[in-house]
């Protein structure tokens, strides 16, 4: 059902938008970042005043804009920037130092340094978000990156530089600032799962996607409009993919997007001693999750900066009227019954879960005989211990081999003349994952 | 190793063949890559296994040899072609490799430029996210390297998605048909300053560059000549930590009854649940993580860059 | 802050005294040092403390405001006093400090030179090393500085142990009276290579040396200075990661008896083990701990050598 | 009873070795590590020769020896090495890099990196030492950095540096090569559990020290001889604390170390509810105990290098018969009874423990009340969960408070022109602590 049939490869050297093209738009050098759906009528706001995204229509992602005050009111405008982005103070002699430890300068000021190490240790006891503390950083700190004069300037003259949404953007805006909706995957462990899960084209890849449909979206983004991405969910109502909306999907990658309640992929004839679903009103669920799934999210906001630094710069999250006449395709629809039979008896050709609430182990061995034999898995938690008794037990029942727990650990460093060390800053954590090769069973 | 023609694809139904190339799994720290010849057989310290036992099984099946020992019999991937691959040269492994593909933006039809070739790990992956319709030009800077890895993208199916050449890119850069082409390229070379102008003119607007190097001043120096025409330059270091489980449980000094505070001689506790009067506790649980110590403490830095949009 | 006095040592005898400095913990968040002083008073937003009320009291009691809220009045520490001191500088922390005296080998009776005093974070904790009968001679550029480390070293009781110095170590180096005395020597320089010639002046055979820097390219170049008269030169760093205790299950779907698989809408269980009817169950524990995911990323290298025996 | 009253101050300005020292043999640049008493009688064992140590005594800590062939056969010579030591390959212009990633250069060889990161994984799964696997990376691979020509030369005219033996190096040494014996404790944890627990001079401090001794001699360390270490323990053997006498202490800091079963420190006077020590034959035991361990372990070897690098060098681990005479100063003596009565009407300083077969809560239930108030304390483990069911049953017992579990990560780095890297090896955990302060109960 997932042959090699030619598609339409949205992929393939579309690098200029379109109409009804999803965009990320990075404001003052990732101050901040909105995800939008260009159209001739949609608006961006800026400071108090909206500006029209008309001029971003048909221009090269990585083009620059800034806004400018025409006769009708501020516009955005294309323009060509200088070198200044880079923004480096290069001092050639390897003697000047990073200002930050050079007592002899610095002036006592208890306010100069006054969020430390521990100060965010302390404000993450007391159940700061990430982004609450990246904002106190960039308020309390003179040396923070960001801050620097330049800076300061965009404020009065904002640019928007226009980007084009792959997994990997959209991971980071969200990690950074709605890190509980996408459970805290970090885009290195996202990374991680796909390759673990050998996702490849033609593949038929059943997720759990307890991540807002990021997940989803990555897996189908490998696919490219091949094979098939599996949304499978416990219980009644599906789990909620509007990450998925944000990729720049055309239909037949959406369509390659299909979802499914766990007990529907199981059924007395595939010899897997599964009951039916018992679910008697599924059909009345199914069109209220729909109406759910199908709600437009085409604007979404992610800002990084701090208040204090983009106070002209309102956030603009609902999306204007016109906006919904490109609506993006339908994602997500309900599996066909071949295409269910198909899996049946082929079984998924790998799996992945990213379920931070379900205890791994009790799902794992509901969900397993779904797979292909020799069909790798990759499972994404918050938590070591599920992950080890899960691990613990396929071995016991010689599930699987193969298996490892692994944690990634990213740094980032910054690198310029003399000032080079890692960020100051940074992500501790990732997660765990359990990956590995199922078996057969006898 | 890719399901690009469908009746490769892993399947209840599907069994393997003579010729297929198969993953024979001894134990985590032993694998190998064997093709599937009717009258040939494996011999190892398990026993000899005759491959015509093997047609008609399916992937992850546990297959016996004539003495009793026994052995898995995968389906390839690239990860699992990353730990039996031959080493030609120190090689990428996975989460280095995961995270330039997902940095890099790579999605099926992207066309990408790697320099060099080396052991064809990170190739590997790369053929996988570009599958079924883009393409990886892939150069060394050794002949024979080259034809060795042409031969691995043979036997593992990729050759239609992979093509090799022998170039000097530090010296000569890329070709110039390639110019303009690229959705990404990748370096791995030891003096990537040299090849960077290049990269830019074969990359498209907005294309994404990415270099991998251990030393630091590698980096400092690829930086600042990425400066010039690039933008968005970010430096990573990314590392795995691995795990171990065990089952067993600590010893709650107090569990034996009534005795008084420690009196008895400890004694290490069974770490076995497997007898029959095992007591509930309210101690840790029976299976226990614990990370690794040794671990690889470094690999290399991973600067990406994307190219300036002047147009 | 120290025993030095064995009389003003931690015990069930010994209480809260006028002329104590306590520290006053509202949370781990919110800690200020305090000198117990008979009619004052402390308020915050918990209430009106009255320190009379303190007094006779033990360290680590409880004492409550006039409108009934609390605190506890712990014995100072160095690693307290670190959580309280004014920042006239960015500070070092507990995971540098405790690094560098380990590795620089300090115990009590030794002789230490430091520059900067800085705040005077890490200054506390060489104190406590070398009590007590040994020294810590500690030199910062700003006259300024120099008398607000002062002043807490008097309250923290510290100064018979501590000399506060004004100098610029970079231009002129150490004191020469002190050559040949420092068993130990710690650098916390924007550029350590100035004073690291001095810096093996002042050591005794065998010494050791600390520089803590932010940036790579302080720590090379202070390694190349070193290598002339120093030896085993060695670069760390170290980063402490925390975590996040919590009480609470993990959703077990097939908890719900007799429910077919996933058949119920889900609901997340209540995350607390209070109610009377908790079942047992196979699943995690109710107790789970995780990384904290926002930390320190980097606050300095540390390059230790140790001076050459060339005698 | 630890009043501050004047000491001997051993480590006051013994900036030479005397008879009966104990010293550090750092053989040929950490290839070889032996720690040794010193004594006119005393022989090292290099190659299939024995050397004296007798040309040791009286010299400087940091001097270098090296081994010379005179007519009654080889002997150790006091010498001043030239600047080779540092073996630095000096290109100044940063073009030349690392050679480990020239594939211009390289030949192709599958040996030359035969070992590799996924192997070391693999190697640890079946069950190899850390130091089996440092052995097999000296083996494999071409780039290994002790691996020079001046590394192989070495061998045919081994160099013996002299150190003195502090926490550190004796921490590092085991870690290295008996991880095991020490509960995998790294010297960078253990410096957290030395702060953390706020040991400083006149403390009286509790430890439970399952790690060999370690922990004791750390702590005595910092004591210099003022107040007192308890090295506490459940049941009728005390715990072996051999490695306490690789410390160079002398009687002043000995005898401030003493032992004591748990059972003791409680009484039925004190009002802390314990129940007495049932143990009838506790005379009998102590007596079997107190040969273990006042057996003398004045030679210990820790050597670091793979065989075939040190071939020539066969570990000498029994200790010559004269080291007996210079048998170092009792230490680890049980409690005496005055002593323990101090304890219970003042309460410890602080509290550590290194137990890491033991369940953390269970013990520090139990132990918890012989701490006075205000007292910090800090627990190593290699396991979270125990920590965490701790750090959460103090919280609701209202025990202690300022809590926190934390997880040093150590780094090391080659620094060296146009080569500066993290060291490809690392020691990837150095356990858990949980660190507080006791608070009054009511």
């Amino acid at each position: 059902m997932s042959a090699n049939k030619p598609q339409s490869d949205l992929f393939e050297s579309l690098r200029s938008t379109w109409e009804g093209c999803s965009v990320l738009l990075d404001i003052n050098d990732g101050d901040r970042l909105v995800f939008a759906r260009l159209s001739a009528g949609a608006t961006l706001k800026i400071g108090n005043k909206n500006c029209s995204l008309q001029p971003l229509l048909g221009c090269p992602f990585g083009s620059f804009f800034r806004v400018e005050n025409g006769t009708q009111g501020p516009y955005l405008s294309r323009y060509t920037p200088s070198t200044e982005g880079n923004n480096v103070l290069e001092k050639g002699d390897g003697q000047s130092i990073d200002e930050l430890r050079d007592n002899r300068a610095l002036v006592d000021n208890n306010k100069a340094q006054s969020l430390t190490g521990e100060d965010i240790n302390e404000m993450r006891r007391l159940g700061a978000t990430g982004d609450e503390i990246v904002e106190a950083l960039i308020a309390n700190s003179a040396t923070f990156e960001k801050k620097t004069v330049f800076s300061q300037q965009k404020k009065y003259a904002p640019i928007v530089l226009l980007r084009r949404p792959f997994t990997r953007s959209i991971c980071e805006a969200y990690l950074k600032k709605y890190p509980t909706r996408i459970g805290f995957l970090r885009m290195d462990t996202l990374s991680l799962l796909l390759s673990m899960a050998n996702v490849s084209a033609n593949s038929d890849v059943l997720v759990v996607d307890m991540v807002g449909g990021l997940l989803t979206g990555a897996v189908a983004e490998r696919l490219g409009g091949t094979g098939y991405v599996c949304n499978t969910y416990i219980g009644g109502s599906p789990y909620p993919m509007d990450i998925a909306r944000i990729f720049n999907f055309g239909d037949e990658i959406c369509k390659r997007i299909v979802r499914s309640p766990l007990t529907d992929l199981f059924s007395v004839q595939n010899g897997l001693q599964k009951p039916v679903s018992q679910d008697s009103d599924s059909c009345n669920m199914e069109s209220q999750s729909n109406d759910r799934i199908s709600s437009p999210v085409s604007m979404e906001e992610v800002s990084l900066a701090s208040e204090n630094v983009i106070t002209d710069l309102i956030p603009e999250s609902t999306s204007s009227p016109v906006i919904k006449m490109s609506k993006p395709a339908k994602l997500g629809e309900k599996a066909p019954q071949e295409i269910i039979s198909s899996w049946k008896e082929h079984g998924f050709s790998c799996l992945i879960i990213a379920a931070p609430e379900l205890d791994t182990w009790s799902l794992v061995k509901e969900i397993f005989p779904l797979m292909s034999n020799s069909a790798p898995f990759a499972i994404y938690h918050q938590y070591l211990q599920p992950l080890a008794t899960c691990m613990h037990n396929l071995q016991l029942g010689k599930m699987a081999i193969g298996m490892q727990i692994s944690e990634p650990w990213l740094r980032e460093y910054q690198v310029l003349p003399s000032r080079t060390h890692p960020c100051m800053r940074m992500n501790a954590f990732g997660g765990y994952i359990l990956s590995g090769t199922k078996i057969s069973p006898n | 190793m890719l399901p690009i023609d469908s009746t490769k694809k892993l399947s209840f139904t599907r069994c393997i063949r003579d010729g297929d190339l198969v993953i024979v799994y001894e134990r985590y720290d032993n694998m190998k890559a064997i093709e599937v010849c009717d009258g040939s057989v494996l011999e190892n310290r398990f026993g000899v296994f005759k491959h015509s036992d093997w047609v008609g099984k399916q992937f992850g099946s546990k297959v016996f040899s004539t003495k009793g020992g026994f052995v898995y019999l995968l389906a390839p991937t690239p990860e699992l072609w990353t730990l039996v691959l031959s080493h030609r040269t120190q090689i990428l492994y996975i989460a280095d490799i995961s995270f330039v593909i997902m940095f890099l933006e790579i999605v099926p039809g992207c066309l990408v430029l790697e320099s060099g070739t080396g052991s064809g790990s990170l190739t590997t992956s790369l053929a996988r996210a570009v599958a079924p319709k883009g393409h990886v030009y892939t150069f060394d800077f050794h002949e024979q390297r080259a034809v060795s890895a042409r031969e691995d993208f043979e036997k593992t199916g990729l050759s239609n998605l992979v093509t090799v050449g022998v170039r000097d890119i530090q010296g000569e850069g890329f070709p110039d048909e390639l110019s303009g082409m690229a959705d990404s390229v990748f370096l791995d070379l030891p003096q990537p300053w040299l090849a960077i102008p290049s990269a830019g003119k074969m990359l498209k607007q907005d294309g994404i560059l990415c270099s991998f190097s251990p030393c630091i001043e590698q980096v400092e120096r690829a930086s600042e000549t990425m400066r010039s025409s690039f933008t968005d330059i970010r430096t990573f270091e990314i590392l795995l930590r691995t795990y171990e489980v065990r089952e067993g449980k600590l010893d709650d000094f107090q569990g034996d009854e009534a005795a008084s505070l420690g009196s008895l001689p400890r004694k290490r506790r069974q770490r076995s649940n497997e007898g029959s009067n095992v007591r509930e506790t309210t101690g840790p649980p029976t299976v226990m993580a614990r990370p690794c110590s040794e671990a690889k403490g470094h690999t290399g830095y991973l600067t990406f860059a994307r190219l300036k949009c002047l147009s």
